[in-house]
């Protein structure tokens, strides 16, 4: 086992890449995630890898489609509109299939908005970020350990899907510090990079193309069939999530994931003492969503879910998906930065499962 | 008592951040779970600095305190901004070379150090911050002292451990006076 | 019999998409050319941009890249900077370089990346029907300045082999047209120094060629020919515009 | 002698290469091409007076002519 | 009433904004929406007001802000690849709370796509175009007259609200011509716009500021709760929808906006010969989305729903939370430009109720 | 006794966040104070960058934008269209500016826009913590060129004054600097000249402004106002770089 | 018979666009529902056009023609491409002059005129559309004669107006031989 | 006789006006004003030597000094 260190989210998410073999970084700076550019720039370099800050957040991800379309791993980093420069680079590189990391360091808006911890881009990265019929694979990291660990993992995913992978933390995941550890992966059984533009190099007859343009409708439907082939794959294969305090019957289930899922834990925990059993489903993929966890759960909490959230209402979309009537849901969410306090969130599911039993 | 929320605060360039984070290595070497969470953004271009420690047997929520059981202060600014958020009975120290009033608050414990002065009597007015940690590790036992002397010696310049050291315990008597 | 001239292995054996007399084609094999007698097609890869010659990773036999409008420059960064030993180019329109692409060319060249871009100029937007560029001429009259490109209002020409000069890691800028046999050749010899600058890894190289759009000029082929000599080189003067090799800047 | 040779069914009827011709030899083809155009030819009288010069492939947009001497 | 004359819709949305008395058109080239663009260019210069083709839709969008902030009624347009640049200014445009219209003639997507007709930009618009919590109005015209309604109409709600107004046609709407007539409009009673940089002109004390940043949490948190108050309103307010064929029992309902609407109308009228009897909800309103005419319909349709749309699937959603479980979903789409046949549609039907009755 | 210097109304009467003996101050003041000269502060409307300059718009009396980063040139233009007689200017660093904001800024200049640009050039990303700019000087230490800009990977500094030049758009570029007294009296002239030249509505006109950044650059301002002399105009020489009201190019 | 789906098809410059444009307002004089739909994208490059017309007494749905009641051919690519798209009993109108095959169709009704030929012989080859329009509207009687020239006047150019009318009067002829 | 007039509480304690004074008479106050900086000032005595160039309120980047003469 490796030694503990404590790391800020935002340099154990350059480690990590490191450590995942990714050969390329490209990023513009941009707060609250500055620090994961300013950490590949230190080490990079030192292990003959690219560090690049590129002219902006839309050179970056197209940069990031030529390297990738190249056959290397490679990671860009950015915050909320910077995200949004991104849009349409990320719908060439999923129309492309190209495989990739993308960190979200979530910060408060719209607009220029504010730099404070939040999770109001959530539909944007489960739903809308970019045109067309696309799908990115949403990982949500809840510590700074499980943000290494997810950018190691989300290299492979993206490798074995031949798609984008996000990252998505918050301020406060890539500001803070935790003890992490960067442990021997157990790396999955990947397919080759034939498709690579490596050049011919006398090994391949055919050229290879990286190209997301399909001019004939009946080419550019069959394309985006594979596609969504290829999701219903990934939802199958890769949800990932967590339940607490789910056992037996539960007054209420919180969904929340991220850093707000910790703090609703110790809200569970001050419920729990008050005789209130609440249960807890934390996604951690956000796409594709854990919905059979909320199924499972439908018929087991008197009071249905509650959706906490630093947004004003974005996952709650997912959860009632995924509850689809069988149960009521209700929100509390804060905004703009403003984060929560365990006991905040205790007196709102109290006021809704009407005090201690 | 293995839950302690600490907020450190003071100007930047006192060592604000490395005090924070010494003592979550010190958690941290002790088998307890740790957080350290700074201030950030334009903030920081007034020249204030501040960071959250949490140690706890528990899993950690939120990394910001806001209820602190102990804050640590090294200017004015930073004494009227979290003199507050000391929860009743909680611990605040002060470096009383730096702030120029004294503390409203009579339900809390307080330690007043003239860290400056006795961080030149150690050696350097720049360890100023390891007085006030010694002081908060000696009254708080939030960690043993000999923990943090490890983590000082894994995770700080080897060239400054002694000096450091001393601070630390400069500051301890402090906390035992 | 010798063969005096024969198709590039530098391009597919495929017919392109382009309208009659459009010399997007004579460009093509140049590039196609070059690479090939440089023996660099094995490890060349090309950048597609969007516009009329997207296709042209249909057309090129290397590797190539479709990039997004004016992203072009980008991507190849990502590839050369992946794969250093490769050699890259980007081609790309008046519209997808000079307009959208503006900042992506203008930090290529800055940075000095080892690529090479190929910037046909053919002041309009050809693919989406006719559309002012940023190259258009003044008065020129097009889908968008129907009443002639008003300076006033629209703005003036940018001349971008000029501007890309000013920048140092620039270090091969030069015009040449295609309006003529001589000038094909000379359009040659101007794309082939590029490709050896970049294998020499100096830096960045940038040729305009001066093209036609006989469709939205709405010209005959030859005529177009003629309206580009007339009034294109006129405002968009041929030769080198820097040399950093010999240390020449016009 | 020379001789430039016209891949027909590529041939554009741009009619590039007619005006490059130094010996004006080069005219179109009565019938169409597969692509609907008339495409661009030297009679095999004309072709005599080719001097190989490679002009009109040079110009050629589409990589129609090959020149052989 | 005015004279009908046949129009392109594109050309149509230029003369509904100059009708409505937009002063600036700032745009970007794209297929299939160049014909907006050149109908500006024709028209706004001899009526003394601005055209500006932009250097891109990232600078175009930001010249909307720029306008819009100075209180003129501006438009900009643009396809699918355009649009995802121009997420951040969009979110910007929201957060500084600008009212302006943006056209979408969808493309097929992702990357670069193709040029054919699509609805593939429904959860873009709907739900993520652009970072934070913000909505825009989105209005889907089904034919050339009603685009030029909802144009005008678009520049009156966003006046009102203060908001932007997203106009989402598609290749085919954009390209085909039909019967327009420019009608006398009863407008609404605007608030004035005081807030706008006009320059002070001795006429206010205070300088005017248009901003979306709020550096303290807590009043980008009040921020937010001021847009979502505002959202609900516009949920209260502004929801439109038609309901065709859908009085007493059905069979099943359609779900379908703009063009696929109108190929859905043709399939219903092709069940109703055979005895099936199919209602249809076209939402015109894509956001504020109309679910109170689904849920109506719950209670009254055997087989419950079905979404066809130009997509993989993206407006089921919607239709999904407004029905909430109470019905079955069916879906059909195509997609790439691919555009479906009545008779196509009324298989699927015939296949989900079982043949005629 | 005469009031020799006092507060312009340019400004509102509010302390600025700017670290101490940061130029950002001054330079504020030298705007401001033009636009009261000019009598123009009532129809002027300034707008503000995404950089430490962002909060401009809580010190100018005037109308103010906050624009996206980089976008303060298109959003000037779009004022500037909506209502052609105010007096637009936008206040941008070199990160806003010459980065992620090219393209904006090289169109805005092309097209002629009558509008005005401060450029604050301070080689560095102030506002996010001292990350390289495309201005950073060669070997400069900053957070994401740790061991000195290497000129080799990541390229060369711009000089943005000269490539605006190059565009016939633009009618008045000069490079100015506030390390000094005198330079702060002649940076104030070329700030009114260009705002002169913008109420005549002769074209685009840029000033780039040498600043500081004391926090970034790890310096005393004192100190740093040497560093800017010893160091940025070396590489960054002041003077008129163009003034196409005189027909001067250098 | 208030429902017909047309196809025109040719080269760029042959005035297709506009064939479909001048029925089309016929169509709507005649209070019927329009649509004009054209196709669009990089294939006009190759210098082929087409578009679709539909007039219906219903409200119509896809303005694209797929399945047509009437198709009207001006080069041999465009029967190629559109022969199979024809409704059996359908209308097939071919220019001869320009189309130098025969259809293979034997379920459709085929009108084979030779438009150019026709169209020179009243004035210019350039109305050669106008030639195949009359004949169309001559068959399949969509808006009578008088709409068309309406139609033709309010919206075409004045001074081709004769000229036209004569064009169309010509094809009106061959449809009734 | 000219007076430079210092707004203590805006003074950020750069120390540029120290800097370009041409008579040298600006220093730092002992105590800190609100915003915890050491103002500059100069004393009454000093005062007396001010040439009123208003150099020092031309550097100064937070505005705090007034000049008169
Ligand atoms: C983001 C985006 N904006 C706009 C377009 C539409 N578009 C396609 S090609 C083109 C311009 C092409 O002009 P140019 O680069 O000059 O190339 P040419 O066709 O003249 O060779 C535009 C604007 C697009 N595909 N993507
Ligand atoms: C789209 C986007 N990208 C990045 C940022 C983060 N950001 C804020 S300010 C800034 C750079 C500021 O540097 P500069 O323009 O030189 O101004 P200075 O602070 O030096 O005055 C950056 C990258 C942002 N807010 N938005
Ligand atoms: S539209 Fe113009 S540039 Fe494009 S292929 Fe045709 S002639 Fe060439
Ligand atoms: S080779 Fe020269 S002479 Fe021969 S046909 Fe071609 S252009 Fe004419
Ligand atoms: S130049 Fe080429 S395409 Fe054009 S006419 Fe001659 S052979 Fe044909
Ligand atoms: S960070 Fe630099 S540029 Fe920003 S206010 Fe401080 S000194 Fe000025
Ligand atoms: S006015 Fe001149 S002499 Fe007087 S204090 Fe200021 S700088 Fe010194
Ligand atoms: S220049 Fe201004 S802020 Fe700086 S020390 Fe002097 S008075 Fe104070
Ligand atoms: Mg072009
Ligand atoms: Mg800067």
């Amino acid at each position: 086992m490796a030694e503990k260190i404590l790391m800020k989210g935002n340099e154990a998410i350059g480690e990590a890449a490191i450590h995942a073999g990714c050969q390329c970084f490209f990023g513009y700076p941009i707060t609250p995630q500055t620090e994961v550019a300013a950490y590949m720039a230190r080490k990079m370099p030192k292990i003959g890898r690219v560090f690049l800050q590129a002219e902006s957040e839309v050179a970056a991800i197209n940069m990031v489609y030529g390297a990738a379309g190249s056959g290397v791993r490679v990671l860009t980093s950015s915050s909320s509109p910077g995200i949004s420069l991104k849009a349409e680079g990320i719908s060439y590189i999923a129309g492309a299939e190209l495989p990739c990391v993308i960190i979200n360091i979530v910060r408060g808006g719209p607009g220029l908005g504010g730099i404070q911890p939040a999770q109001s881009d959530y539909l944007q990265a489960t739903k809308g970020c970019g045109h067309g019929d696309y799908k990115m694979v949403v990982f949500a990291p809840a510590s700074v350990q499980e943000m290494v660990d997810l950018v190691q993992e989300g290299f492979d995913v993206a490798d074995m899907y031949r798609t984008p992978v996000m990252v998505m933390g918050d301020g406060m995941l890539g500001q803070m510090m935790e003890p992490v550890e960067f442990k021997e992966r157990q790396g999955r059984q990947l397919p080759s990079k034939d498709w690579a533009t490596t050049g011919l190099r006398g090994k391949r007859e055919k050229h290879n193309v990286i190209n997301s343009l399909f001019l004939k409708p009946e080419e550019l439907e069959e394309h985006n069939r594979k596609l969504q082939a290829k999701y219903r794959e990934i939802e199958n294969n890769e949800v990932k999530y967590e339940m607490y305090n789910c056992e037996g019957e539960v007054d209420i289930v919180i969904a929340a994931y991220g850093i707000t899922s910790r703090i609703c834990k110790n809200a569970v925990k001050m419920l729990e003492k008050e005789g209130i059993k609440v249960g807890l489903i934390r996604p951690i993929t956000l796409w594709p969503f854990p919905s059979k966890a909320f199924e499972e759960m439908c018929g087991k909490t008197k009071h249905g879910f509650i959706s906490v959230e630093l947004s004003e209402g974005q996952m709650i979309e997912d959860v009632a998906l995924a509850v689809n009537g069988r149960a009521p849901i209700h929100f509390y969410g804060r905004s703009g930065g403003m984060v929560p306090t365990p006991a905040e969130i205790a007196n709102k599911i109290k006021a809704i499962v009407g005090g201690a039993k | 008592m293995a839950h302690q929320e600490i907020i450190f605060a003071g100007f930047g360039g006192q060592g604000i951040l490395s005090m924070g984070k010494f003592l979550a290595y010190a958690g941290l070497d002790e088998g307890l779970n740790v957080s350290w969470f700074p201030s950030y953004g334009p903030e920081m271009r007034g020249g204030t600095s501040n960071c959250s420690v949490i140690i706890d047997e528990d899993p950690i929520g939120s990394p910001l305190v806001v209820d602190a059981s102990t804050v640590v202060v090294m200017n004015r600014p930073s004494l009227d901004k979290f003199e507050s958020h000391v929860v009743p009975g909680g611990l605040l120290i002060i470096d009383s070379d730096l702030v120029n009033r004294e503390p409203e608050r009579t339900d809390i414990d307080i330690i007043k150090i003239p860290a400056q002065t006795a961080a030149e009597e150690v050696g350097s007015k720049k360890i100023a911050n390891m007085v006030l940690l010694g002081a908060l590790v000696e009254r708080t036992k939030i960690v043993p002292m000999e923990a943090l002397l490890h983590a000082l010696k894994a995770h700080g310049k080897e060239q400054f451990y002694e000096l450091n050291k001393k601070a630390l315990e400069k500051g301890a008597e402090y906390a035992r006076k | 019999m010798a063969v005096i001239f024969e198709r590039t292995k530098g391009l597919l054996d495929v017919p392109t998409h382009y309208c009659p007399g459009c010399t997007h084609g004579v460009i093509h094999r140049l590039v196609a050319e070059s690479l090939e007698e440089l023996g660099v097609l094995d490890r060349a890869t090309g950048v597609a941009p969007v516009g009329c010659s997207v296709l042209a990773y249909d057309y090129f036999s290397c590797d190539m890249h479709e990039a997004a409008h004016g992203r072009a420059p980008a991507v190849a960064t990502g590839i050369k900077r992946a794969i250093p030993d490769s050699i890259v180019f980007t081609y790309q329109g008046d519209g997808d370089l000079a307009a959208i692409g503006t900042a992506e060319i203008v930090h290529a060249a800055a940075r000095g990346e080892r690529i090479t871009t190929i910037f046909v100029n053919n002041c309009i937007y050809g693919m989406t029907g006719g559309q002012m560029a940023p190259t258009t001429l003044p008065g020129q009259v097009t889908e968008t300045s129907p009443y002639g490109r008003d300076v006033n209002t629209a703005g003036h020409p940018i001349r971008v082999a000029e501007m890309i000069s000013t920048l140092d890691g620039a270090v091969y800028v030069e015009r040449v047209s295609v309006d003529s046999v001589p000038n094909i050749l000379k359009a040659k010899k101007a794309i082939k120094k590029a490709f050896e600058i970049q294998m020499q890894g100096l830096g960045f190289t940038l040729i305009e060629v001066l093209s036609t759009c006989p469709t939205n000029w709405g010209l005959a082929p030859v005529e177009a020919l003629k309206w580009l000599r007339e009034n294109m080189i006129p405002y968009y003067p041929l030769g080198v515009k820097k040399d950093a090799t010999t240390g020449e800047v016009k | 002698m020379a001789i430039a040779k016209f891949r027909e069914e590529r041939c554009k009827g741009c009619g590039l290469c007619l005006e490059v011709c130094p010996v004006k030899i080069i005219g179109f083809d009565e019938k169409l091409n597969a692509k609907g155009y008339h495409p661009a030819a030297i009679t095999e009288e004309n072709m005599k007076k080719c001097v190989g010069c490679a002009s009109c492939a040079r110009i050629c947009p589409d990589l129609v002519i090959t020149v052989e001497k």
